[in-house]
C-alpha cells in the first residue's frame, strides 16, 4: 500500500467550558491514503466535526486546543504548525466544505470575488486570470451560465448552487485532500444526490482524497471506500465499507446499522435511537464509553478502556460482535 | 470616511475665516476685559441687567453719566451740555444737548453716514419704553412721573405725536414736565434704559436691533455673541482730555492705580476693548492668571484666602502683588430674604395672631446667621447691615443697631415658645430659588439654621426653578412664602430700595413681600418728592426701622467684589453704578510704554 | 428614479414621526413650557405690562393656533426670532451649528475610528489578555461619569494645578492653531467617554460576526487574519456600524453636545439650546427639536441607501 | 442548532442537562468571579443605602457640623464643604439617593417597557403595535436632555410631582429599549406551541400575554433593568449638574456640581468623595450586569 497522505495519531482536543475542561476528541488515530474516500461517521457531538476542523487548525482557540497527538501531512505536523504554515495549506493542499451552504459564503462579496481571492492567494494569479479560472471552475461544478453567475452574490443562488460554488472554490487549487463536513445535510434529497455525485466525479478528476464527515450511514455507503465510526470522542470502529456494513464488529456500529430506517425519505434528523443516553463528556465512565448502553458489556468494560487495533479493520471492543 | 475628512477640512477652513475681524490684532492695543455674564440684548429698552448696562452705556450716549472716580457717586453731563435747569417747583427740567454729536456710520442711515443726534432722538428713546412692541423694561422709571406718558401709550404708540411731558424746544433743547417733583430723574437719565437710539436703525433692524447697536457712544460694537463682545473706539466721539480733578480723583485711595499719568491726556488709550463673558468664577480666574488672556477678573470666593494678603485694606499675596492690581468695592445693592406678608404667617387682621406671626418672623430673623453667611460665601468681605438702606447710599446709617442682623438662637427659640409655635404648628416654608449650586447651598445653610431654632427638616422646603422667569412669575403672583433675592440699585438713592416695601408696589410690582403699612406708605410718598436733605434721610431711616420692627425681611448684606487686573492696565474699575462709564478711561502700559493718543484721528465730520 | 421614488416614499413615512415629535415637544416645551413673560417684565411691572408682554409673545393665543403656527414654521423653515436677543433663528443656527460640528466632529470621528480599531483588536484576541485589557478599560471608561471626565480633564490639562496646556474654556478661533487649542480638551473628553461604549459595541458586533460560518470558510481557505478582520468581517459589520454612526449624527449636529458646550462655554448650538432652556427661549427650542426630527428622517433615508450600498441583500422596497 | 452554535458548543452541553434557564444562570453566575465580586460590591452599596434609609448613619448630612472647608480629619473623614457640612455623611447619604433613583427608574421603566412591548409584540402588525412603535420613535427622536428639561418644566407647576420630574422623564425615555427587546421576544414567543394551546383553550388574550408570555422574557427584563439602573444613576449626575435633577435631597451629582467650581480653586474633597463612590457603584453594577447577561442569555454560551 502507498504512503498515507495524512497520518493522525493519538489526537486529543480539549475545550474549556463554563463547567470545566472537556475532551471532545480523545486519542483518535487514523490514516488517509491518496485518492480514497473515507467516511467519518457518528452522532452529533461525537467529535467528528471537531476532528475535521482540527486537521486544518480551525479549532476555535480559545476555548479549544489540541492537547496531544500529531497530524502528519506532507512531512509536517499540522498539530503544531504555525498559523502561517497552516494558512498556506488551507484551501490549497487541504480544502474543506461545510454543512451550511446558505451561510458559509460571505454575503457581501460576489462569488467571483471570493473565488478569485483564493486563487490569487494560493496560485498567485492576477485578477483577470483568477476570474477566468473561477468561471471555468464554476462550469466544472455544474453551474449554468457561469460567466454571468460569477458576479452574483451568494443570496442570489439556491442552496445547491451555493454548495457547488463552495466545492468549486475548494477544488480550485487542486487540493490533495478535501474535508467535506456534512456537505449535503442541509439540502433537499434530490439536490443532495446531485451534489454527492458531483463530489465523486470531481474526486476522480482531481485525484484527491476525501474525508466525508456525516451522520448518515447511507451517504457513507454510497460514496466511501472506508469508514471510521466515532463515539463520544473516540474511534469505535474502522473498516472498509463492505466489511463494516456486512459485519459490524463494534456493538455501537451494529446498533447504528440496525436502526437505519427502511424508507430513505423518512430520514430522521438524528441517528436512530439506541437505548440509553450518550454520557456527559464532563463525567465520562472509567471504562468503555459505550458500556452503559451496550448489551454485550463485560465487567472489564466498566473499568478498562478498549483500544482500537492497528489493522485496517478493527473495533475498540473487548467483546466484539462475533463474525 | 473620505467624505467626513473633506467635511472636516472645509469646516476648519470655515472656522478660520469666520471671525476674520478678530485676526488682525497685531500691533493693536487690546484690552481684554471680562464680565461674569453676557447681556442678552443690547437694546437700551431692555438694558435691565448690569451686564447689559456695561455695554449699552458705551455703545450709546446717555444724557448724564457718573464721574469716573468720585465717591459717593456723582453725576456729570454726558450727551447733555450741562446740568439741567430746574424750575423752582421742581417740575420742569430743561436740558441742553451737545452739538455735533453723531451716530456711528451705519447702513440704516441715508447714505450710510451717521447723522447728528438731536432732542427728537432723546424723546424717541424714552417713548420706546411705552411701546409694547419693543418689549421695554424701564417704563416704571418715568411712568406716573413724566406728564402725558400714560395717555401717549393709551392712544396707541405714535412717535410722531409727543406726550405733554417731553417737549422738544429745539434740536438741542429738551424740556421735561413732571407730574410731581422727581428728585431721582437725573439718575434715570444716566441709566442704560435712557440710551439714545436712532429711529432709522430701530426700524431697519426690527427685532435684531438688540444685536446691532447703532449709537453715538464712545465705542462701536464689532462683534457680539454669547461669549465675547468686541468694542472699537468710536473715533468720532467727543474724546476730551482726562481731567482727573473733575472726575473726582482721590490720590489717597486711588493713587495706587497709577492713573495720574493719564491726566491731561486724550483718550482713547486702546484700539480695541474686548469683553469675555465667563460665568464661572474659577474659569475666569484661570483665564486671568494665564497672562495672555483676560486682564480683568474677580477673585473667586474659593481663592480669596490664597490670593489676598489682607482683606482690609485689601492687598494681594506677594506672588500676585507683582503682577496684579486689586481693589475691593462694595456693591450698589444687597441681598435679603423677605417674607411674603400675604401668607398665613404675614399680616393678620386678628391682632393676636398678627403678633404671633410677627414673633415667628422675628425668630427666623434671629435664627439667621449673617456672619456665617458672610464667612461662607463672601469671605467675610460682605457688609452686613440692618434693614434695607445699604452702605453704598448716602442715607446709610453706620450707627444703627445691629440687633436685627445678630444671631440669637436662644432668643429665637424663646420667642417661638412664648408665642406657642411648636414643631407641629410651625408653617412649612417653601424656599423658592433659581436652580444653581450656590442657591442650593444658601438653602441648605438656611435650613440648617432654621432646624437649630426648632423647625423640623421637612418644613423648610426647596423649590427650584429652572429659569429666573419662572421664579419671578411666582414672586409676581405672590406664590412663594420666602423671597430670597438680591437687589441691584438703579441709582445711589435709598428710595430705590425703600420702594421695595411700598404698598402700591405690591405684587406684581417690585414689592414682592407685599408689605402694606399705611404709615410706611405715607412716609414714602412724603419723601419721594423731597430733594436729598437731612430731613429726607431721617424719614428714610424711620421707614427702615419700620421694616426691621415688623420683621418683614431677613436683611441684609451688601457684597464686596474683589476686582483684580493686570498691572499694565491703568484703570479704576467699578462693578456696579459707574459700571461701564469707566471704559473710555482704560489705558494700557506695556514695554513699549503708555499708549496715549490714538493713531491718526480722523476728522470730525 | 427608483431611488428617487423610494426617497419620496420614505420621507413621506417620516411625516408621522415629525408630527409626533413636534406635537409632544410643542406640548411640553411650548404650551406647558417655560414662561418667558417674567424674564421680560422688568423690575417693577404692572399687570397691564405683564399682559402686554404675554400678547407680544403670543401666549394669549389658543393652543391649536400656536401649534399650527409651529407647523407652518417647520414647513417654511422659518422659526422667527429669538425671544431673548431678537436674533433670527436661522441666522443663529447658521452661526452656531458649524461651531458645534467643529467641536464635536474630531471627537466623533476619533471615538468611532478608535472604537472600531479597538473592537477589532479585542475581537481578534478574544479571550486573551489584549481583549481583557481593552474590555476592562472599556468597562472603566463606561463607568466614569461624563461630568467627572470633563472636570478631571479640565483640571489635568487646562488648570494651573495640572499641565496648564490649553485654554480653560471659551472659543476664540481665528486660526487652525486656535482651533486645536480649544478643541483638544473637549475632544479628549468626548473620546474618553464614547470610547468605552463604542469599543464594546463594535467588539460585540465583530465577535458576533466572527462566529458566522463564512468566517470559518474564509479561514479554511487560508485568508490571512488581517484581511479576514479588516476586510471580510468589517464589511459584514458595516450595517450596525453605519446605523450607530448615522443615527447619532442628528444629535451631534443639532443638539450639539449640550454638556461639553455649556461646560466649556463654546457658542455652539448645544450651549444656545441650554441657554434657551434656562431663559425659556421657545423659538430656539422649537427649531432645535423640529430640525432634529427632520434630520432623523433624512438620516433614516440616507442610512437605508447606505445599507444597499454595503449589503447586496438589502433592496429598497 | 446551526453549525456555528455547534462549533461553540461542540459537546452539546446545552442539551445535556435539561436545567431551567435560571438554575443554569445561577450556576454560571456563581462561577463568574468578576461577576461575584461585583455583586459583592453592589451588595455593600445596598447595605450602605439601607443603613441610610433606616437611619443608622449619615443622619447629619444636612447639619452644619463644622467650619468652612475643613480638611480631612477624624471628625470629618472627607472634610467639610463650604457651609460646613460633613462631606462623608453627604457622600454616604447620596448612596441612598442613587439607589432610590436607580431602582425607581429601573423598575418602572422596565415594567412599562415590558407591558407596552408585550402588547405591541403580541398584536404585531395591528394599529396598536403601530401606535406603540410610533410612540417609541417619537420619544427617541427628542434630544434626551431637552426632553427631561421639558418634563421638568411641565411638572414643576404641580409641586407634589415636581420632585419626581427627573424620575418621570427618565422612565418615559428609558422604557423604550426594554419595550423594543420585549416586543421582539414576544413576537418569537407567540408562535410557540403553548401559546397556541392557550388560545385553543380559550384563555383571554391579556392573560396569555401577561401570564404565559411575559414571564418568559423575565431574563431579558432583569438584565435590562440592571442596565437601566446604571443609566439612571449616571443621568442623575448630569441632570443634577444641569439643575434638572434631585430636588429635596442630596446626591453625588449635586456634590459634583458643587465641586465643579471648587476644583479649579484646589478644593477636591467634594469631587473625589462623590466621584469615587459613584464610580465604584457604576463600575460594580456594570460588571454585575455583564455577568448577569452572560449567565442568563442563552446565546452567549462560551463567550
Amino acid at each position: 500500500m502507498a504512503e498515507p497522505l495524512l497520518r493522525v495519531r493519538d489526537l486529543a482536543i480539549e475545550f474549556d467550558t463554563q463547567y470545566g475542561t472537556v475532551r471532545a476528541v480523545d486519542g483518535v488515530s487514523f490514516d488517509i491514503y491518496p485518492e480514497e474516500t473515507v467516511g467519518l461517521v457518528g452522532e452529533s457531538g461525537c467529535g467528528k466535526t471537531v476532528t475535521g476542523l482540527s486537521l486544518l487548525g480551525l479549532i476555535p482557540k480559545p476555548p479549544g486546543r489540541i492537547a496531544a497527538g500529531s497530524i502528519e501531512f506532507g512531512g509536517r505536523d499540522l498539530a503544531t504548525a504555525s498559523e502561517e504554515e497552516l494558512r498556506t495549506i488551507r484551501g490549497s493542499e487541504i480544502s474543506m466544505i461545510f454543512q451550511e451552504p446558505m451561510t458559509a459564503l460571505n454575503p457581501v462579496f460576489t462569488i467571483g470575488n471570493q473565488m478569485a481571492d483564493v486563487l490569487a492567494r494560493h496560485k498567485g494569479l492576477t485578477d483577470s486570470q483568477a476570474r477566468t479560472e473561477a468561471i471555468e471552475m464554476l462550469g466544472r461544478v455544474g453551474i449554468p451560465s457561469p460567466a454571468r453567475r460569477v458576479d452574483e452574490y451568494p443570496h442570489q443562488l439556491s442552496g445547491g448552487q451555493r454548495q457547488r460554488v463552495m466545492i468549486a472554490m475548494a477544488l480550485s487549487c487542486n487540493p490533495k485532500l478535501l474535508i467535506a463536513d456534512e456537505p449535503t445535510t442541509a439540502l433537499d434529497v434530490t439536490t443532495q444526490a446531485q451534489v454527492l455525485e458531483q463530489i465523486n466525479k470531481l474526486q476522480e478528476e482531481f485525484r484527491m482524497a476525501v474525508i466525508l464527515i456525516t451522520h448518515d450511514l447511507g451517504v457513507v455507503a454510497e460514496t466511501c471506500q472506508r469508514a471510521l465510526v466515532m463515539y463520544c470522542g473516540k474511534v469505535a470502529e474502522q473498516a472498509p465499507i463492505e466489511e463494516l456494513f456486512a459485519q459490524p464488529r463494534h456493538p455501537y456500529t451494529a446498533g447504528l446499522l440496525s436502526s437505519i430506517p427502511r424508507i430513505r425519505e423518512d430520514r430522521p434528523e438524528h441517528l436512530p435511537i439506541i437505548a440509553g443516553r450518550v454520557p456527559d463528556l464532563l463525567h465520562l465512565p472509567a471504562g468503555c464509553r459505550f458500556a452503559a448502553r451496550c448489551e454485550r458489556a463485560l465487567d472489564r468494560c466498566q473499568t478498562e478502556q478498549p483500544e482500537l487495533g492497528e489493522k485496517t479493520a478493527s473495533a475498540a471492543c473487548f467483546n466484539p460482535v462475533p463474525v | 470616511m473620505r467624505l467626513l475628512l473633506l467635511l472636516l477640512v472645509s469646516l476648519l477652513a470655515a472656522c478660520g475665516n469666520e471671525q476674520g475681524e478678530d485676526s488682525d490684532t497685531a500691533g493693536l492695543r487690546v484690552y481684554h476685559h471680562s464680565s461674569d455674564g453676557a447681556p442678552t440684548s443690547l437694546d437700551p429698552v431692555q438694558a435691565a441687567t448690569l451686564y447689559a448696562n456695561l455695554i449699552v452705556v458705551n455703545a450709546y450716549d446717555t444724557l448724564y453719566s457718573y464721574k469716573y472716580l468720585e465717591r459717593p457717586y456723582a453725576l456729570k453731563p454726558n450727551l447733555a451740555a450741562a446740568m439741567p435747569e430746574v424750575s423752582g417747583d421742581g417740575l420742569t427740567y430743561t436740558i441742553k444737548l451737545k452739538r455735533g454729536v453723531h451716530f456711528i456710520d451705519d447702513p440704516a442711515f441715508d447714505g450710510g453716514k451717521g447723522r447728528e443726534v438731536t432732542t427728537a432722538d432723546v424723546v424717541y428713546s424714552i417713548l420706546r419704553h411705552f411701546d409694547p412692541e419693543t418689549r421695554p423694561q424701564g417704563a416704571w422709571l418715568w411712568q406716573g412721573r413724566v406728564a402725558g406718558l400714560e395717555e401717549w401709550k393709551a392712544a396707541g404708540p405714535d412717535y410722531d405725536r409727543l406726550p405733554d411731558g417731553l417737549e422738544i424746544v429745539d434740536d438741542y433743547t429738551l424740556r421735561i414736565h413732571l407730574l410731581q417733583p422727581y428728585p431721582q430723574l437725573l439718575y434715570t437719565l444716566a441709566m442704560g434704559y435712557s440710551g439714545v437710539v436712532p429711529r432709522e436703525a430701530v426700524e431697519a433692524y426690527g427685532r435684531e436691533f438688540g444685536l446691532r447697536p447703532v449709537g453715538s457712544g464712545p465705542f462701536r460694537v464689532v462683534r457680539y455673541d454669547t461669549e465675547k463682545l468686541i468694542f472699537e473706539p468710536n473715533l468720532n466721539w467727543r474724546w476730551e482730555p482726562v481731567d482727573l480733578a473733575a472726575e473726582g480723583f482721590d490720590p489717597a485711595t486711588q493713587g495706587f492705580t497709577g492713573i495720574e499719568v493719564l491726566d491731561g491726556q486724550r483718550p482713547p488709550f486702546v484700539d480695541r476693548f474686548e469683553i469675555s463673558f465667563i460665568k464661572e468664577s474659577a474659569a475666569r480666574w484661570n483665564s486671568f492668571t494665564k497672562g495672555n488672556e483676560i486682564q480683568y477678573a474677580g477673585v473667586p470666593v474659593e481663592l480669596v484666602d490664597r490670593v489676598l494678603a489682607s482683606k482690609d485694606p485689601v492687598s494681594l499675596a506677594p506672588e500676585y502683588e507683582a503682577l496684579y492690581q486689586v481693589r475691593s468695592d462694595i456693591e450698589a445693592g444687597f441681598v435679603y430674604s423677605a417674607f411674603n406678608m400675604d401668607m398665613e404667617f404675614g399680616t393678620d387682621p386678628d391682632p393676636q395672631q398678627n403678633e404671633r406671626n410677627r414673633a415667628l418672623r422675628c425668630a427666623m430673623i434671629k435664627g439667621f446667621d449673617w456672619e456665617r453667611r458672610n464667612d461662607s460665601f463672601y469671605v467675610n468681605l460682605g457688609k452686613v447691615f440692618p434693614g434695607v438702606i445699604p452702605p453704598v447710599v448716602p442715607e446709610y446709617d453706620p450707627d444703627a443697631s445691629v440687633d436685627s442682623v445678630t444671631r440669637d438662637v436662644a432668643g429665637a427659640r424663646q420667642l417661638l415658645a412664648a408665642n406657642g409655635w411648636t414643631p407641629e404648628t410651625l408653617p412649612t416654608m417653601v424656599y423658592g430659588t433659581v436652580g444653581s449650586v450656590r442657591s442650593r447651598q444658601f438653602y441648605e445653610q438656611f435650613r440648617a439654621w432654621m432646624m437649630e431654632i426648632g423647625f423640623p427638616r421637612e418644613k423648610i422646603v426647596l423649590r427650584e426653578f429652572a429659569t429666573f422667569g419662572d421664579l419671578n412669575k411666582r414672586w409676581r403672583e405672590s406664590q412663594l412664602p420666602l423671597i430670597s433675592a438680591g437687589w441691584g440699585l438703579d441709582y445711589p438713592d435709598a428710595e430705590n430700595t425703600l420702594q421695595l416695601f411700598y404698598g402700591p408696589n405690591k405684587a406684581p410690582g417690585s414689592n414682592s413681600s407685599n408689605y402694606n403699612n399705611p404709615e410706611y406708605d405715607a412716609l414714602f410718598e412724603q419723601a419721594a418728592v423731597m430733594l436729598p436733605s437731612p430731613e429726607r434721610t431721617k424719614i428714610y431711616r424711620r421707614m427702615n426701622q419700620m421694616v426691621i420692627d415688623d420683621c418683614v425681611a431677613i436683611t441684609g448684606l451688601s457684597r464686596t467684589r474683589i476686582s483684580v487686573w493686570h498691572r499694565e492696565v491703568l484703570m479704576y474699575p467699578d462693578t456696579s453704578i459707574v459700571g461701564g462709564f469707566f471704559f473710555p478711561f482704560v489705558a494700557l502700559q506695556d514695554e513699549k510704554g503708555l499708549r496715549l493718543a490714538p493713531e491718526p484721528t480722523p476728522e470730525v465730520n | 428614479m427608483e431611488l428617487f421614488s423610494y426617497s419620496l416614499r420614505k420621507l413621506a413615512t417620516g411625516i408621522p414621526l415629525i408630527i409626533g415629535v413636534t406635537l409632544v415637544s410643542f406640548l411640553l416645551m411650548v404650551y406647558f413650557g417655560p414662561d418667558k413673560t417674567f424674564e421680560l417684565v422688568g423690575k417693577n411691572p404692572t399687570q397691564e405690562q405683564i399682559d402686554e408682554i404675554r400678547a407680544q409673545l403670543g401666549y394669549d393665543q389658543p393652543m391649536v393656533v400656536r401649534y399650527l403656527d409651529y407647523l407652518r414654521e417647520i414647513v417654511t423653515l422659518d422659526f422667527g426670532n429669538s425671544e431673548s436677543t431678537g436674533e433670527r433663528i436661522n441666522a443663529l443656527l447658521a452661526r452656531t451649528i458649524p461651531v458645534s460640528i467643529a467641536v464635536a466632529l474630531p471627537g466623533f470621528i476619533l471615538g468611532n475610528l478608535l472604537g472600531v480599531g479597538l473592537g477589532l483588536l479585542a475581537a481578534f484576541y478574544r479571550g486573551r489578555w489584549p481583549d481583557k485589557m481593552i474590555m476592562g478599560s472599556a468597562a472603566i471608561g463606561m463607568s466614569i461619569s461624563f461630568l467627572i471626565v470633563i472636570i478631571a480633564f479640565q483640571i489635568i490639562l487646562s488648570s494651573s494645578y495640572g499641565l496648564n496646556l490649553f485654554p480653560v474654556r471659551g472659543w476664540s478661533v481665528d486660526s487652525f492653531g486656535d482651533y486645536v487649542s480649544y478643541v483638544t480638551v473637549p475632544t479628549l473628553a468626548t473620546v474618553f467617554v464614547a470610547l468605552g461604549y463604542n469599543t464594546r459595541f463594535y467588539r460585540s458586533v465583530i465577535v458576533e460576526e466572527t462566529t458566522r460560518d463564512h468566517v470559518r470558510t474564509a479561514r479554511a481557505f487560508g485568508v490571512p487574519s488581517l484581511q479576514l478582520y479588516c476586510k471580510l468581517i468589517l464589511k459584514n459589520c458595516l450595517i450596525p456600524i453605519i446605523t450607530r454612526i448615522m443615527f447619532s449624527i442628528p444629535f451631534v449636529v443639532i443638539s450639539g453636545s449640550l454638556l461639553i458646550e455649556s461646560y466649556f462655554g463654546i457658542p455652539g448650538i448645544g450651549k444656545v439650546t441650554y441657554d434657551a432652556i434656562i431663559t425659556g427661549d421657545q423659538p430656539i427650542l422649537k427649531a432645535v427639536v423640529a430640525l432634529t426630527a427632520i434630520m432623523l428622517v433624512v438620516v433614516q433615508l440616507l442610512t437605508d441607501i447606505m445599507y444597499r450600498w454595503v449589503d447586496p441583500r438589502v433592496s429598497l422596497k | 442548532m446551526n453549525a456555528a452554535a455547534e462549533e461553540l458548543d461542540p459537546v452539546g452541553l446545552s442539551d445535556a442537562a435539561p436545567e431551567s434557564l435560571w438554575t443554569k444562570g445561577l450556576y454560571k453566575f456563581r462561577r463568574d468571579r468578576v461577576g461575584m465580586w461585583s455583586f459583592a460590591v453592589v451588595l455593600l452599596y445596598v447595605g450602605i443605602a439601607l443603613g441610610v434609609w433606616l437611619g443608622f448613619w449619615a443622619t447629619g448630612w444636612a447639619d452644619l457640623a463644622g467650619g468652612k472647608w475643613e480638611p480631612v480629619s477624624g471628625a470629618h473623614w472627607f472634610g467639610t464643604n463650604i457651609i460646613g457640612q460633613d462631606i462623608f455623611d453627604r457622600a454616604i447619604y447620596s448612596t441612598k439617593t442613587s439607589f432610590e433613583v436607580g431602582l425607581v427608574v429601573a423598575v418602572l421603566a422596565t415594567a412599562l417597557g415590558a407591558i407596552l412591548g408585550a402588547i405591541a409584540g403580541f398584536f404585531s402588525g395591528s394599529w396598536l403595535d403601530e401606535l406603540i412603535l410610533w410612540l417609541m420613535g417619537v420619544l427617541d427622536s427628542i434630544p434626551f436632555l431637552l426632553f427631561v428639561a421639558a418634563i421638568a418644566y411641565t411638572l414643576q407647576s404641580i409641586p407634589e410631582i415636581s420632585k419626581y420630574s427627573m424620575h418621570i422623564a427618565m422612565i418615559v425615555t428609558f422604557w423604550i429599549t426594554a419595550g423594543r427587546l420585549v416586543r421582539g421576544e414576544v413576537i418569537k414567543l407567540k408562535e410557540m406551541e403553548y401559546v397556541d394551546a392557550a388560545h385553543a383553550l380559550g384563555v383571554p388574550e391579556y392573560t396569555i400575554i401577561f401570564r404565559h408570555i411575559l414571564p418568559n422574557t423575565a431574563h431579558i427584563l432583569l438584565v435590562q433593568a440592571t442596565i437601566t439602573f446604571v443609566a439612571a444613576i449616571k443621568s442623575e449626575v448630569i441632570l443634577s449638574f444641569l439643575g434638572l435633577g434631585v430636588k429635596d435631597s442630596m446626591s453625588w451629582g449635586l456634590m459634583i456640581s458643587e465641586s465643579s467650581q471648587e476644583v479649579l480653586a484646589g478644593f477636591f474633597n467634594n469631587f473625589l468623595a462623590a466621584s469615587v463612590l459613584l464610580f465604584g457603584l457604576v463600575m460594580a453594577f456594570n460588571l454585575f450586569s455583564d455577568a448577569l447577561q452572560d449567565a442568563l442569555d442563552p446565546r452567549t454560551v462560551a463567550d
